[in-house]
């Protein structure tokens, strides 16, 4: 907003007056039409306001001036004046499509990036099965986003690629884009999805292949001290958006700060205390034990089959750790012992029975 | 519907001023902002007219669910549309068929100012109305009493239902009102001919028997699922004797997706339809009555090898059907009821003697509004109750 | 109501019965079946809704003075913004021109005694009255934060219970859906059967032709929303599930029930206001309209087009490929009709002798706003910029652009223009003009820099913002109470002249329309006898007296002179 | 409008009525659709033409009748056309008895 500079007749800098920066194959097509619809309807405007100003000058009522009130009539004039925006119109139309077609029709080979909306944060989720909150994708490649929702309609939409489509739940809709540049630009959610929809922001962060390469590797891999693997969970599963860590600040539901070990009297009138189960219960099934004040707005959904055991102790342990309301470095990396042992055995092995033992439950 | 304007701008403002309006003072018929009675007759007809085709596109608005889903998940409609009875959609048409031909009648009676037929013409289609909306009550409380219902509520397997002996507590609760206007009614003939009021026992007497029609749909409406239901209940014991050996360890608690999931989709619906009868063996017989309904209504009408599996018979599938169906025959009953009432009003006004040659538009007006109800019918009927 | 029902002062020096005084009492005016009261009450109705939305656009626009919080938590914002559009779209637009000056003005400028059907026309009136308490009330009680769209799955399953705001909300937008079908159908049938003899098609003046379209989309859209609000209200209370994807059921398919009424609603919307333009730019520039054809024909062509353009509301919705297009390609068809109305309008003024007072001036606002609003349409119907445009301010700029630019400067403007004719008071034009000038600096500073933040990617119901888009949003809430101000100016001017305004003359501008021929204000029947019908666009019969300070229609035939002194004519 | 008019045209209403329960019961698939579409539309037409007289209309009530239902034609035309075009991104889901959840605990 600094420099507002005057729009440029090819709009071709990376960011200018109207457009915040070119990031994507689309924003040199979408820019230039841009401008050139702003230049049609300059046009069509100074025509019609230079027309009306002239008119209300020069056959104002004054003294002396006596206008001919009979009626005009010039079929001519009518046909250009219907013809001509006709001719523009359906040039505008073909151009539009012809961009929008090329929004549509996904290169044969992309990157497929698989995303979950839910009220009000983003998950994407990597080939390698890697999840993280923020979509990192290389430079020149095109990704596809595969794109569904679990509760209320949302809306990607990253300006700078110049590019928005609905998240619907129900359906798997489709975006794909091509990066041109690095950086970090912004995810907006554009459909109003609530409370928080002006808050359901994330980044779109562009790397060189390597960078993005190297990222991958790293974001497959959970921390291995529980506490940390479980604020890793608390990031990247959406517990965020509704649990603050701060001392009794509600964003939707209850903190997470102070709460563990305490014990509440919940909405059916018993007392309930916050321990290691309770957490199982309110991550598998949210709402079967809950605190009064919440019973209204808990909208959280289960976890079942999201979260793996091991995940939810995780969880349990970064709670815990949570009680007096810090973490200290110390805590946040430790590592018990019987697990230590355990994982550098081999952390691979755990995991693949984490997975073989949910799947027999599941079954 | 404008006949008393001119009284009302008679008591609404001065006098004074307006000798120049009295000229169509002799016609009281004639409202006093038109010209001419063929104006207002003209005036009034574009605007039923006009209020017919806000009509249609009211109804458009859920035909164009039913044209969506059913394009959409066409085996869900299939199977869901064999719980209607086909019978009693028959019968309703017929009735409402009958329905329009005397309000056409009627129309043609005020045209030609016989008062008399007009007022049978219009206690006739009173009486098929309340026949139809008895009728409906039959077909209503049983869906609801074996769990068809919206998407929302739907039970893809009734659940032990409410206890009852014969008669379905929804039906008795929603004859509740007829049952009290029938009684009123009554009372108020009684009245009526006490004093010697005959105009008014002539209203009293037609609305009484509107009442009473309500319940002879209702009637008629068991008959026809008590014929339906022991015709089939005879195919349904031979289906269950043929697999009483596969079927006999089942336990009637099993849903029927979850069972058909295990199974080949070919027997899917005449397994689980055998497990509610084998189930069932040893209790009430109002329970017999509904699950050998639903044998009825699956078992024998599945062609071997039919595209019927776990995602059909279930809250997002058949239950949408249902959700469908209440939505246009719960607006089309409405609409019926509306009507009721509005031809209520003709008949007062028919009793009255006010209709005669120049002045019949009220009951064409009304008429074609009956028909309009009619003609939705027309296609609802084959829509929800003919697919196969 | 009762400002202008009981003005006593004045009275006593008008000798001639009129609309206003010839019945006396609360009930003369709750009970009156005379479409002129009607109207008069429609006017305070809608003008109370107008406040009651501006003053919440204004607390919107004051919230979004900074990035962050600053009086409204999210809730409250999304409460407030969605309160803004529910109340301006159905209580203000959608009956602000039919409802309240159509019912005024169709009968009088038909020469006609009253609408086809008067009771009708109360009991539309009060299924508004019913339907906005119960909206409204509905709305603040609850704190509906659905956005005026009710988007599923949204409303139906957000965290309210089953009987929620969303079920009270649509039972208020079905009432007040049947209250405009009514006045829609009156219309309609009005104009077909109750024109004078001499009226052909071509001889009503445009407003007509402006009212008439809008009332076939009223009778044809209205129901579809009433059918879609009862599904909606269903699907909450007994969970059909045909919007809800949890139930398989689409929220896309909600989408389109919801836009095959919502979008032929914007012409219900703004059609209405060209038809005020259209008497507005004829008479002031007292010159016969250009194109007189063109233009009835376009108010047609656009009622029958606004049908087929639904889809550009859902571009990125998730629709189908195929239907996006054809969609697009529709949209682009209601263009035309449009440019063709603001061509003639313009070349209307050409030789003629223009009268530059506060009607004019507002109709020239309107020519520049709406000029701007149908262009940036462009972008939107264009599927390419649509992709990065939809769902941002750049929408909510064009849509104000059109609905606000167009529909209530050309409304204001239009109360402006009858205002005599309506209460028999001329009003301060100075005044007049500085509150043209003030919501024209106001409305461009609020809506221009909105362009520029939707094309910078800043999306629309946004609570917060990124602070790169401040300046942008301060200098549009800055505007926005430049507006404010110049509206409640308008206001003043119109309650002063009520007060202290003198003696409207019969014909103050030197219109020909019909309703010009009777008194100011009319008398209850409007007219003695059918008025002889003289081309509404003919000013070479109208010569300006300064003694009347008015204009009197000269003509060798004497058939119009006691409609010019009605008390002649009584006696 | 003649007695015997209303009379054949009920009568021939309910022989249409028993011809469309008739060919339901043929199983002919998708022909079925259609033929119990025309066969309504055949006694909606008698319908509308004698009952409602609409033969002895004024042309401009019929077209206005009638025009209703272009614009529901194109109401649910376009709306099918495009459920067609988007069928592919649909999940049909199989929904439990006891619903999901997220939805059934929202109030």
């Amino acid at each position: 907003m600094s420099t507002i500079a005057f729009p440029y007749l090819l709009a071709d800098k990376p960011e200018t007056f109207f457009f915040p920066p070119k990031a994507s194959t689309f924003a040199a097509e979408n820019d230039f039409f841009y401008m050139a619809l702003f230049y049609i309807a300059l046009f069509f405007f100074l025509l019609i306001v230079v027309g009306m100003i002239v008119f209300v000058i020069k056959y104002r009522q004054r003294p002396g001036y006596e206008g001919d009130p009979r009626p005009l009539h010039n079929n001519a004039l009518e046909i250009t004046w219907t013809v001509i925006p006709t001719l523009i119109v359906c040039w505008i139309f073909a151009r539009g499509v012809y961009g929008y077609m090329e929004m549509m029709r996904a290169p044969a080979e992309t990157i497929d990036i698989n995303v979950e909306a839910r009220k009000w944060n983003w998950l994407f989720e990597y080939p390698n099965g890697a999840r993280d909150p923020v979509l990192h994708i290389p430079n020149d490649k095109a990704i596809r986003l595969r794109m569904r929702s679990v509760d209320v309609l949302h809306c990607l939409y990253v300006p700078a690629f110049r590019c928005k489509t609905d998240v619907v739940p129900g359906r798997v809709t489709q975006l794909w884009f091509q990066p041109i540049r690095e950086g970090t630009f912004d995810i907006f959610c554009a459909e109003y999805c609530g409370d928080q929809h002006s808050e359901m922001l994330t980044k779109v962060v562009v790397h060189s292949q390597e960078d993005y390469e190297a990222w991958l590797a790293e974001a497959v891999k959970p921390p291995i001290a529980p506490v940390a693997h479980g604020q890793w969970l608390y990031e990247r599963m959406g517990c965020k958006s509704c649990h603050s860590l701060e001392p009794n600040k509600v964003v939707v539901g209850p903190s997470f700060n102070g709460s563990y070990g305490k014990s509440f009297r919940d909405s059916k009138g018993q007392d309930v205390s916050f321990d290691a189960n309770y957490v199982r219960e309110s991550v598998l099934a949210p709402q079967a034990v809950m605190r009064p004040e919440f019973v209204k707005a808990s909208q959280m959904p289960s976890f079942q089959g999201k979260l793996k055991e091991n995940e939810i102790t995780a969880i349990t342990a970064f709670l815990q750790a949570l009680e007096d309301g810090n973490i200290s470095d110390e805590e946040m990396n430790a590592v018990p012992a019987a697990e230590s042992t355990e994982n550098t055995t081999g952390e691979g092995e755990t995991d693949s029975a984490a997975q073989a033992a949910e799947q027999v439950s599941g079954n | 519907m404008s006949h008393e304007h001119t009284s009302a701008h008679g008591a609404g403002h001065h006098g004074d001023g307006h000798g120049g309006h009295g000229d169509h003072g002799h016609l009281p018929f004639l409202a006093h902002h038109f010209d001419d009675p063929e104006q207002q007759f003209d005036s009034g007809k574009l605007g039923i007219w006009i209020f017919l085709v806000t009509e249609v596109l009211f109804f458009s608005g859920m035909f164009c669910a039913y044209s969506l889903y059913r394009s959409r998940n066409p085996e869900v409609f299939m199977f869901a549309s064999q719980f209607l009875n086909e019978a009693l959609g028959a019968f309703n048409t017929c009735v409402l068929l009958f329905s329009s031909l005397t309000m056409a009648w009627g129309v043609r009676c005020a045209q030609l100012r016989q008062k008399n037929g007009l007022v049978l013409c219009l206690a006739l289609t009173l009486g098929c109305a309340a026949i139809f909306l008895g009728v409906k009550a039959v077909e209503y409380t049983h869906k609801w009493d074996i769990g068809l219902l919206p998407a929302g509520s739907y039970l893809a397997q009734p659940e032990v239902p409410v206890h009852h002996e014969g008669l379905s507590p929804w039906l008795i609760n929603l004859s509740i009102v007829p049952g009290i206007l029938l009684v009123a009614f009554a009372v108020w003939l009684v009245i009526t001919f006490v004093k010697g009021d005959k105009r008014m026992s002539e209203i009293a007497g037609t609305l009484l028997a509107t009442a009473a029609c309500y319940f002879l749909g209702v009637f008629v409406g068991l008959k026809f699922q008590e014929a339906e239901a022991s015709s089939s209940a005879h195919a349904a014991h031979e289906i269950s004797v043929e697999h009483d050996g596969d079927t006999g360890s089942h336990e009637a608690g099993v849903t029927a997706d979850e069972h058909a999931q295990g199974q080949p989709a070919e027997s899917a619906t005449s397994e689980s339809a055998n497990d509610h009868v084998s189930g069932t063996t040893g209790t009430e017989a109002p329970l017999k009555e509904i699950e050998a309904h639903l044998v009825s209504l699956d078992a024998p009408k599945v062609v071997p090898g039919a595209p019927l599996d776990a995602m059909v018979n279930q809250k997002g599938g058949a239950g949408l059907f249902f959700s469908i169906y209440y939505c246009m025959t719960g607006v089309h009953a409405l609409h019926i009821i509306g009507g009721m009432v509005v031809m209520v009003w003709l008949l007062v006004r028919a009793t009255k003697d006010q209709f005669h040659e120049q002045y019949f538009g009220p009951v064409d007006y009304v008429g074609l509004y009956w028909h309009l109800v009619d003609l939705i019918w027309i296609y609802l009927f084959p829509l929800l109750y003919l697919i196969k | 109501m009762s400002a202008v029902a009981e003005s006593p002062t004045h009275s006593h020096s008008q000798v001639t019965e009129n609309y206003l005084f010839n019945t006396k009492g609360f009930l003369s005016w709750a009970l009156t079946l005379d479409h002129k009261r009607i109207g008069l009450m429609y006017l305070v109705g809608v003008m109370s809704s107008f406040l009651v939305g501006g003053l919440l656009a204004l607390l919107i626009r004051a919230e979004l003075f900074t990035p962050g919080e600053l009086f409204l938590n999210n809730k409250q914002f999304n409460q407030v913004f969605t309160l803004h559009g529910a109340v301006m779209v159905f209580l203000f637009i959608i009956p602000s021109v039919p409802a309240a000056l159509g019912n005024f003005l169709v009968p009088v400028m038909l020469g006609a005694k009253d609408v086809a059907f008067p009771r009708l026309n109360l009991c539309s009136f009060y299924l508004w009255v019913g339907g906005a308490i119960f909206f409204l009330c509905a709305l603040f009680y609850t704190g509906l934060d659905t956005g005026w769209t009710f988007y599923t799955p949204y409303s139906s399953s957000s965290e309210f219970g089953t009987m929620g705001p969303v079920v009270w909300a649509t039972m208020g937008v079905f009432i007040l859906g049947f209250s405009s079908i009514f006045t829609g159908l009156n219309f309609i049938v009005t104009i077909n059967t109750m024109r004078p003899p001499g009226m052909a098609w071509f001889k009503m003046p445009l407003f007509l032709w402006a009212t008439y379209s809008t009332s076939i989309i009223q009778v044809l859209a209205t129901p579809v929303l009433g059918i879609t609000v009862l599904l909606l209200a269903a699907e909450r209370v007994l969970k059909i599930g045909i919007f809800d994807p949890h139930l398989n059921g689409d929220p896309v398919t909600y989408q389109h029930f919801f836009w095959f009424y919502s979008h032929p609603a914007v012409y219900i919307m703004i059609l209405p206001g060209m038809g005020i333009i259209s008497e507005l730019m004829s008479v002031h520039s007292h010159k016969s309209i250009f194109g007189y054809r063109f233009i009835a024909y376009s108010s047609v062509a656009i009622a029958i087009f606004g049908f087929l353009v639904w889809g550009h509301h859902m571009f990125t919705a998730g629709m189908a490929e195929v239907t996006t297009v054809v969609f697009s390609a529709l949209t682009f068809s209601v263009s035309i009709p449009s440019a063709i109305k603001v061509f003639n309008w313009l070349a209307t003024m050409y030789k003629g002798t223009v009268y530059l007072n506060t009607p004019m001036c507002y109709a020239l606002n309107f020519l520049f706003l709406f000029t701007i609003g149908g262009l940036t349409g462009l972008w939107l119907g264009a599927l390419s910029t649509d992709r990065a445009l939809h769902d941002t301010y750049f929408v909510v700029a064009h849509f104000h652009y059109v609905m606000m630019g167009g529909t209530l400067v050309a409304f204001v403007g239009g109360l402006f223009h009858w205002w005599p004719k309506m209460t028999g008071k001329m009003f301060n034009d100075l005044w007049g003009k500085i509150s043209c000038l003030l919501v024209f600096i106001g409305f461009n500073m609020t809506f221009l820099p909105q362009f520029v933040l939707g094309s910078r990617g800043m999306p629309r119901r946004y609570a917060r913002y990124l602070e790169e888009f401040q300046v942008l949003h301060q200098i549009s809430t800055a505007g926005a109470f430049v507006l404010g101000a110049g509206l409640f100016v308008a206001l003043g001017v119109l309650i002063h002249s009520l007060m202290r305004g003198r003696r409207a003359p019969n014909n103050p501008w030197g219109a020909a329309t019909l309703e010009w021929q009777c008194t100011s204000p009319p008398p209850f029947y409007n007219f003695a006898s059918a008025p002889s019908v003289t081309d509404p666009y003919d000013y070479l019969p109208l010569k300006y007296i300064s003694e009347e300070e008015g204009w009197v229609y000269i003509s060798p035939t004497k058939s119009t002179d006691p409609q010019a002194h009605p008390e002649i004519a009584k006696s | 409008m003649p007695v015997w008019q209303l009379l054949a045209v009920f009568v021939a209403l309910i022989l249409l009525t028993a011809l469309t329960v008739l060919q339901a019961s043929l199983g002919l698939g998708n022909l079925e659709l259609i033929l119990s579409l025309i066969i309504a539309t055949i006694k909606a037409s008698l319908v509308i033409l004698f009952f409602m007289h609409m033969i002895h209309e004024k042309p401009l009530n019929a077209i206005i009748f009638l025009s209703s239902f272009v614009f529901v034609a194109l109401f649910i035309g376009f709306t099918l056309m495009d459920a067609a075009g988007y069928r592919d991104s649909l999940e049909y889901q199989q929904i439990d008895s006891t619903p999901p959840p997220a939805v059934e605990h929202a109030e």
